[in-house]
């Protein structure tokens, strides 16, 4: 057992033993091979179940406020980020959150591992490689290439908060964010994306798991829910499928953190990312803006500039 | 004065545009042009608005959703507010929606955005014949948020 | 003054002055009756493009006031009419006013411009500077109030040849007014009116630039005031916009601006500066590279670059440095035709180092003053005005606004050149002033209307009332409207459809009203014209009905269909048919919206004791409102305390100590002295404030007026040498015989110290003044002293242009200096030695120095940021308090029921101190004067069950009027703060907050509809 | 008896003529039912689609009937039109789970004539499961990767040739086409026994949970089970027996229609009433219901458990919530006194 996972229980059975906090969010180990589940761990007993390891892949942030009491979180770069557009956005009270930080490397990709070898059957990690047992066959994997597209371009990989630090931090380069997946998808012709997004529409079955799974989509009831008005009509299909999204990631403008749990969240294989991603890239070029990265900021869209860019009127 | 000409295959269509005016600028413009009798073409819809700030990026979603073949929403030019920031508050909105919706493949001038005083009558004007023109030149909405019948348009 | 006071005001001049003193009185409970010369209010307002520093569309931010003033039931406008007679004191005037005959009965008139299309006469259009053309029969500007056209009985054919006569020539007007409103044998009465007090605006004529040959107006083509520029750029203009050179339509790409034409020239008679045209003339500057879709080069030629505004310095460094406008400081010599027959103009000019250049330019801009226009002179002769040697009202020293004669106020440019925001200012104080002299009479000649019962509605079956509009032929000669009613007929929720010729006329709402009750209509649509003009014609006929004023809505089928898609029959006949549906739609979802009060507290809160709280204070409690006045210091008077004399050589210890005797012997007002502010809370109506001494006071209004600082400077040696000293310090040196100042021989000025710097990139308006001031003062008393003034623009604005020429000829000697090159001072022993390099010299002069006075920046206060966050209001990148409005609302923050006067705002001189402080507390005065604080209801309101408290709304409210409950958990509306704008609505994610008459749901069932 | 895979093939294009035919197809997204038009788009080697058949008789979104209002008069239309189908390749989870379906839709009061139109019209061409996924636990169901129960022809995949199974008489009708069959060698029947005899690796015990639940519905076990549970909607639209819907009305100008749309117990406006109350406003009895329907509730009124062992939810779900150890919970949760 790494040291990590070792100073995350005792800090969570010192932290319950001490009443400081009522249940402490972590990860322990799912059902599934390469796959880590959120747990609830309400008394000291429990901590030894908590883990941490390349398979954490949920954003935990989504629990908190729904979570009552004084609450302890294992959180990694993108989840401090998620709270911190939760405490902009007063869904949190900071003092009953207790934020154990751990930097984080990246979570695996699975779907591109299922992928080849099919179902997988048993998998372990160590030293940065994967070796997996597949129905379709076994194989070795560098973690890096198995990572998942979120954290191939984080900036955040460090909490942007936390009350403790719990292992190493992560050194991040000083580079200005980087959107190559975005301008690949720009650099494509109208009907290019037109058909790539149509494809990616059609297999959306409205299940809202990415909206479940974002931990900034917390309304008490969402737009595509509302019968008054009806934003959408019941259909599922693709036109409206892409209303859906787009009018989510409208929602998520200048709030999303990048931490792809919508994507990874998403049955269907749907490419949500690369709506948020563009949503993203054009808060940062426009506004200079990127989500959660403190305490203190605010959402894009909650602010604005005398000298914002208006390239997007008509030209009369 | 006035008459546009689309060069289309089908001479016929004429695009219906829902045009989102603010009541203290863009709609006093569009009053304007018309107290100068300034002539352009009749494909706008017009739902006034007290502010353009009052614009719900859903409403463009939802009028392309309906079937619009193009949607104008304009507002006080920046600095003009009669509620002094409201436009300033929709700019960052528009121009999020507006390349978000180009991104996913919409063709760029279904949905189209201006700042229009109520002094500009004759702009107003020139505004609404240049989106109708590029609007007619995209032909009829069949566009990926049109349903019909419960479906995508072109499914 | 009159014991039988009367409760109504008297207002000649409608421009921008006349309306916001107007609307300000009416508002507060009086009577006013509002006198205008031409046929329509706005004033020189509407002529203008662009307003400077914020580059507002002037149309735009003017219409909404000409709507409320045309509207307001307690503002009786006369258009066409001039005072002839007046008698009476102060309290009790008797006005005769003689109205001129329009030929036009405004009951009647539509506005649909049917006459003006029939007339055959076209002459010169005075409003667009004679650009272009209007007919006999016209309206000034489109915009106009009153809606309604006149007839010009000098040019007009059947005035001119047939009336005399008895022959019926032309009359082709009558012919076409479908309303039949053309009455050509009006006749000019005279009435009189009753007042208890005047205000007078009649604002100010332009200088004729032809009475300077050297300049070529009038001769030379491309040569054209500043006013016919404006013409030019505003799209509403001649040429709709398109920057064109009048005479052959070339679009010009070189523009020279030529200032101080007809100002600071002594030798017509004209030696003072007319303080704005810097300003205009930078913004033409830059509006014309906007609007050209070529480039432009500008080019402004200038003595003195005077931006000393709020704002404006940062504005003129913008053109300077970001927009690419060229400045040359020069004398232009005179401006002749090109030989090339272009057409073009020539300048020739000398350089300040004199170089004697020529240049060639498309078109010159003359930068044109202000001087008093000939009605101003006229009535202050007739009311016996004192009157300054150029003909402008002169008025009581720290008054603000009083004329000479008592009961009567000023504002605007009657006194002398002023910007829009002085002249708002000056409106507002007036207002106050009259309104503190008739504060027992108000409310006793204002009228309410009175309605029948509403009806309850809620719940009953949806019946809709269609009524669609021929507008004689406007809108019927191109839609078929008898296809639009049938067409309503279809729709759901529709009940009764028919057609009207005329929807607004008294017949029309005569029918409505009886077929809202026969039919039991429940909603009512009407396609006609713009709501914008009419919505509220439409909704009190809904309320003598008895329906609720928003269960309505208007189709525009006119102005944005049948009068711009006139070739279009069929095509405007279905947007119109669509444009009607849209409306039922809307309409048939509209809910009765109630109009919210909430209580008032009529005592008003007065921080900071200084001069413009003092005056304020006065003024509120002489409204007679109970007043707070709260100051930190032990003492009041603020920094005028350490002052000897005004800039009109008033006495101001004596003045400081009238005021604060004023305040601490005047019944309604209670002193708190030695006492800051620990917490503020409330909004309109209800403030809460808690002082250091845990007292709690209860106030409706809240007036900032907590001064500014003086910049200590940090370079020539200051501190380290006690004779460098400030400005104030000069003057308590001077007033106390400093043995310094008293025998000091050789006095140097230095200007903008910490001013006009990267620190403070702004002017802090009053040093140079004050500078020129205190050298005279020495320079008189000892003739023989050497008095040197270091500047680098003479921003001696107005009336104390005569001073800095009075002091170039009793031989004080000014020297610029360049930012770049500043004077350096220095100690050679015990020697002061300041350093300049001379320009006209073009090499370094030394100054043995007595004596160095440092014109210290004036400094936003200190205490702004407390106050913002108290009051939940803004302030500017320097930390001076923004108002709502730059130009119309200069003493209003955009959150209601606080006010702003004096240094905190911006720098200004004591004269302007006191206007302001009177118009913080005409404005003031107005909120506390209602007996409720009332909002439309037309607000956002949430669902409490969606929201979730994120505070999007809160963040994008510009007004504050939204805050989350966090015990609650869920956003609130402040009623009495909210302004329906519905940025919050749009903002909000969940759907939990929306705008009432504009909600999400009948927003997308019009869409659905679509 | 058996058919080599090419008669089948010939046989299966024959049927395009008077058959939709619906197969399983690989595309970018995984396997997926879908109409085909000739056998070698079928994907044979599958363990199984990613979403249940199940939308082939109730779809996701399925209109009523529509109406338009023109002038005075009002039409009313409900046309269904439905082609004679097969479906082939369905796993025998699924085929029991349509058997599942069918006693929801048809009662001894109703019956739903959207469903019957398109399940009578049906006919169901199952095949055994020669792999079996480690999420899949149909055996604690009684079922089996090669049950037949629920198919009108069973088919055992042998490779290059077919073991058939004709079931029903509607299977009859289809089996008609594949002419010589011929016997099974002895290693192919060696084959088909050893697959038939296959369980999954993965079993609960179920034969205890119903009379536990009976017992359960204030057991603490609700409370913390629930916690991580994001209420999205992957395990009712990946579930072969859920079947809950919504039906709306989507007016737009003087038209509409009337729609029924598969609708979820996880989402909190499953149950919320127009007065705004909501009997299960929370997860916890959110859970408590989808657990009490399927192992209690439907045991009670149909006899059988509303779980057929397919393991979609299992794989689907974004936090890992896994059914099995749910019901393996609740049969080890303590009981309380209720």
């Amino acid at each position: 057992m790494n040291k990590i996972i070792n100073d995350i229980r005792e800090t969570a059975r010192q932290l319950l033993a001490e009443g400081k906090v009522d249940v402490v969010i972590g990860y322990e180990k799912g059902s599934l091979p390469l796959k880590a589940t959120p747990c609830f761990i309400h008394s000291s007993e429990g901590v030894d179940s908590l883990i941490w390891d390349e398979t954490c892949e949920n954003n935990l942030a989504t629990y908190v406020a729904k979570t009552p009491g004084k609450k302890a979180i294992v959180a990694k770069g993108c989840d401090s980020r998620a709270l911190a557009v939760l405490l902009q956005e007063n869904q949190l009270v900071r003092d009953d959150l207790y934020i154990i930080g751990v930097s984080c490397h990246g979570v695996i990709d699975q779907r591109k591992i299922g992928a080849e070898v099919g179902e997988i059957l048993e998998a372990s990690i160590s030293d940065g490689k994967i070796s997996v047992k597949g129905m379709e066959g076994d194989k070795e994997y560098l973690f890096t290439e198995v990572k998942d597209a979120t954290c191939q371009t984080c900036r955040y990989p460090n909490p942007v908060m936390e009350d403790l630090h719990i292992g190493d931090t992560i050194e991040v380069s000083q580079e200005a964010a980087a959107f190559a997946d975005v301008e690949a998808l720009e650099s494509k012709s109208d009907s290019e994306r037109q058909e790539y997004f149509k494809e990616q529409m059609s297999k959306c079955i409205r299940c809202y798991a990415c909206r479940n799974a974002c931990p900034l989509c917390y309304c008490q009831e969402c737009f595509v829910d509302c019968n008054s008005p009806r934003w959408l009509t019941g259909g599922v299909n693709r036109a409206e499928n892409l209303l859906f999204q787009a009018g989510r990631v409208m929602h998520l403008a200048g709030r999303c953190v990048d931490c792809g749990a919508c994507s990874r969240a998403c049955p269907q294989g749907v490419d949500i990312r690369a709506l948020n991603r563009k949503m993203t890239k054009d808060v940062y070029v426009m506004y200079n803006h990127e989500s959660g990265i403190s305490e203190e900021g605010k959402p894009a869209l909650n602010e604005y500039s005398a000298n914002d860019p208006e390239q997007f009127l008509v030209k009369e | 004065m006035g008459e546009i000409q689309v060069e289309t295959e089908n001479k016929k269509y004429e695009p219906k545009i829902a045009a989102f005016l603010c009541n203290w600028c863009s709609y006093a413009g569009a009053d304007l042009a018309g107290v100068g009798r300034i002539q352009y073409p009749a494909t706008i819809r017009t739902i006034r608005v007290p502010c353009s700030g009052r614009i719900n990026p859903l409403y463009v979603l939802k009028a392309m959703a309906n079937g619009a073949d193009g949607v104008l929403v304009s507002g006080c030019h920046p600095g003009d507010c009669h509620y002094i920031s409201g436009n300033y508050v929709a700019r960052r909105k528009f121009a999020l929606i507006k390349s978000l919706l180009n991104h996913v493949g919409l063709e760029e001038d279904r949905i189209s955005f201006s700042w229009v005083s109520a002094a500009e009558g004759g702009r107003f004007a020139e505004v609404v014949k240049g989106v109708t023109e590029r609007v007619s030149a995209l032909g009829p909405n069949n566009g990926i948020f049109k349903v019909v019948d419960g479906g995508a348009a072109d499914e | 003054m009159s014991q039988n006071k009367i409760g109504s005001v008297l207002i000649v001049g409608a421009g921008i002055a006349g309306i916001q003193a107007a609307l300000d009185l009416a508002e507060s409970g009086y009577l006013v009756h509002l006198v205008e010369e031409s046929s329509a209010i706005g004033g020189t307002m509407p002529m203008l493009d662009k307003t400077f520093p914020t580059n507002d569309c002037s149309m735009c931010i003017l219409s909404p006031k000409l709507v409320e003033c045309g509207r307001h039931l307690n503002v009786r406008t006369y258009t066409n009419s001039q005072v002839v007679k007046t008698e009476g004191e102060a309290g009790n005037f008797k006005v005769t006013i003689k109205q001129k005959a329009r030929y036009i009965d405004l009951e009647k008139c539509t506005g649909c411009g049917a006459c003006a299309e029939a007339c055959p006469v076209k002459v010169d259009d005075e409003f667009n500077q004679g650009l272009g053309k209007r007919k006999a029969a016209f309206k000034q500007y489109s915009q106009a109030f009153p809606n309604a056209y006149g007839i010009d009985e000098k040019n007009c054919l059947y005035q001119t040849r047939g009336k005399a006569k008895g022959k019926d020539i032309c009359l082709k007007c009558v012919k076409a007014c479908q309303a039949g409103a053309i009455d050509h044998q009006m006749e000019d009465k005279e009435f009189e009116v009753e007042v208890g007090s005047m205000i007078l605006n009649p604002g100010f004529k332009i200088f004729d630039a032809s009475r300077l040959d050297y300049y070529g107006y009038g001769k030379i083509k491309s040569v054209i005031t500043s006013l016919e520029f404006e013409r030019l750029l505003s799209a509403s203009g001649p040429f709709d916009g398109h920057l064109v050179r009048p005479f052959d339509q070339k679009e010009p790409q070189k523009i020279a601006w030529i200032q101080c034409v007809g100002s600071r020239n002594a030798k017509i008679n004209n030696n003072y500066c007319s303080g704005v045209c810097c300003m205009y003339a930078i913004k033409e500057a830059v509006i014309a590279k906007e609007h050209s879709h070529i480039p432009v080069d500008t080019t402004i030629f200038y003595m003195d670059m005077r931006t000393p505004g709020k704002d404006f310095e940062k504005y003129y460094n913008n053109a300077k440095n970001n927009q690419g406008v060229n400045f040359i400081r020069s004398r232009v010599y005179e401006v002749t035709e090109a030989k090339d027959d272009s057409g073009d103009a020539c300048i020739r000019y000398s350089t300040e180092d004199g170089k004697i250049c020529e240049d060639q330019f498309d078109l010159v801009v003359l930068s044109v003053g202000l001087e008093p226009g000939d009605s101003s002179k006229e009535l202050a002769q007739m009311l016996d005005l004192k009157v300054n040697k150029f003909g402008f009202a002169e008025l009581e020293p720290l008054s603000g606004v009083n004329t000479s004669k008592a009961g009567v106020f000023a504002a605007g440019a009657f006194s002398g050149p002023r910007d829009i925001p002085e002249t708002v200012m000056q409106a507002s104080a007036a207002a106050g002033a009259a309104s503190a002299l008739l504060s027992d009479e108000r409310g006793t000649l204002v009228s309410e209307k009175e309605y029948p019962p509403e009806l309850d509605v809620v719940g009953d079956v949806i019946r809709t009332g269609v009524f669609i509009c021929h507008c004689g032929v406007n809108i019927g000669g191109v839609v078929d409207v008898p296809s639009v009613v049938e067409y309503a007929k279809t729709l759901p929720t529709v009940a009764y459809a028919t057609d009207k010729i005329y929807a607004c006329s008294q017949d029309a709402q005569a029918s409505i009203k009886a077929l809202i009750s026969e039919q039991k209509l429940n909603r009512i649509v009407v396609s006609s014209c713009s709501p914008r003009t009419h919505e509220p014609l439409f909704q009190e006929t809904l309320k003598e009905a008895g329906l609720n004023a928003h269960l309505f809505d208007m189709a525009n089928i006119r102005d944005q269909c049948s009068w711009v898609h006139m070739h279009e029959p069929e095509k405007a006949t279905e947007k119109a048919k669509d444009l009607t549906k849209l409306a039922i739609v809307r309409a048939s979802m509209q809910q009765a919206v109630q109009p919210i009060f909430m209580s008032m507290n009529h005592t008003a809160l007065v921080i900071g004791g200084g001069v413009a709280g003092m005056t304020s204070a006065v003024s509120l409690a002489d409204q007679g409102y109970e007043v707070h006045l709260v100051e930190k210091d032990n003492a009041l008077g603020g920094v005028a305390r350490r002052f000897s004399t005004g800039f009109r050589g008033e006495d101001m210890k004596a003045f400081v100590a009238g005021l604060i005797d004023q305040v601490s012997n005047h019944p309604n007002i209670k002193l708190h002295v030695g006492v800051g502010i620990k917490d503020v809370g409330g909004f309109l109506g209800n403030f809460t404030t808690t002082l250091e001494n845990g007292e709690q006071l209860a106030h409706g209004v809240a007036l900032l007026t907590i001064g500014g600082q003086e910049y200590k400077p940090k370079e020539y040696l200051y501190g380290q040498d006690d004779r460098v000293m400030t400005q104030i310090e000069m003057d308590e040196a001077l007033y106390n015989h400093d043995p310094k100042v008293d025998d000091a021989k050789n006095f140097v000025f230095i200007q903008c110290v910490g001013s006009r710097s990267d620190e403070n990139p702004y002017c802090s308006r009053t040093c140079c003044t004050k500078s020129v001031k205190l050298a005279l003062k020495v320079k008189k008393k000892n003739p023989g002293a050497n008095v040197f003034v270091l500047y680098r623009d003479m921003r001696t604005y107005g009336y104390y242009e005569e001073d800095y020429e009075e002091a170039r000829r009793i031989g004080i000697i000014f020297v610029r200096y360049s930012e770049n090159a500043k004077p350096v001072v220095s100690k050679e022993g015990d020697t002061l030695v300041v350093t300049v390099t001379d320009h006209v010299l073009d090499r370094p002069i030394e100054i043995e120095a007595d004596l160095v006075c440092l014109a210290a920046a004036i400094k936003a206060p200190a205490d702004g940021k407390k106050l913002s966050k108290w009051f939940k209001i803004p302030l500017n990148a320097e930390g001076f308090f923004l108002e709502a409005h730059m130009k119309l609302r200069p003493v209003d923050f955009s959150t209601d029921g606080v006010f702003m006067a004096g240094i905190a705002h911006s720098p200004k001189n004591m004269e302007e101190v006191i206007a302001q402080a009177k118009a913080a507390a005409g404005r003031a005065g107005v909120a506390l004067s209602k007996d409720q604080v009332e909002s439309a209801g037309l607000n956002a309101f949430v669902n409490k069950r969606k929201c979730t408290a994120c505070g999007t709304c809160e963040a994008v409210c510009s007004a504050k009027a939204v805050t989350v409950d966090m015990v609650n958990r869920v956003a609130v509306v402040n009623d009495a703060l909210c302004k329906g704008c519905g940025a919050c609505a749009s903002s909000c994610r969940c759907g939990a907050i929306s705008l009432r008459g504009c909600t999400n749901e009948q927003i997308v069932e019009m869409l659905n509809s679509l | 008896m058996k058919i080599s895979k090419e008669k089948f093939g010939q046989a299966f294009d024959a049927l395009v003529a008077e058959y939709q035919i619906i197969a399983p197809v690989s595309d970018a997204n995984g396997i997926a039912f879908k109409g085909v038009k000739s056998f070698s788009e079928v994907k044979q080697d599958y363990l199984n689609s990613k979403l249940p058949p199940k939308a082939f008789f109730f779809p996701q979104h399925e209109k009523l009937m529509s109406y338009k209002k023109e002038g005075k008069d009002v039409t009313v239309k409900s046309e269904l039109k439905v082609d004679n189908t097969v479906l082939f390749g369905i796993r025998p989870c699924d085929a029991k789970g349509m058997q599942l379906l069918d006693m929801v839709f048809k009662n001894d009061q109703y019956t739903d004539p959207y469903y019957f139109e398109r399940r009578d019209k049906s006919v169901i061409i199952g095949v055994a499961c020669n792999k079996i996924a480690p999420t899949c636990f149909c055996s604690s169901f009684g079922l089996s990767p090669a049950g037949s129960e629920g198919s009108d022809i069973f088919l055992i995949d042998l490779g290059d040739s077919y073991d058939v199974e004709v079931i029903t008489e509607k299977g009859k009708a289809v089996a008609a086409r594949f002419e010589e069959l011929s016997e099974l060698s002895a290693d192919e029947q060696a084959l088909v026994d050893k697959i038939k005899d296959a369980e999954t690796s993965s079993k609960v015990d179920v034969s205890t949970t119903t009379s536990k639940l009976d017992k359960m519905f204030n057991n603490p076990y609700w409370d913390t089970l629930q916690e991580k549970c994001i209420g999205c909607n992957v395990c009712s639209f990946s579930c072969p027996t859920c079947h809950c819907f919504d039906i709306s009305e989507e007016v737009r100008k003087n038209e509409g229609t009337r729609v029924r749309t598969w609708d979820a117990c996880m989402a909190p406006l499953f149950t919320l009433h127009g007065s705004g109350h909501n009997p299960r406003d929370n997860k916890k009895a959110r859970w408590r219901q989808r657990m009490m329907h399927k192992f209690n509730y439907f045991v009670h009124n149909n006899g059988s458990m509303s779980c057929v062992g397919c393991g979609r939810c299992i794989k689907g779900c974004p936090v890992n919530m896994d059914i099995r150890q749910v019901i393996d919970g609740a049969n080890k949760a303590e009981l309380v006194v209720e």
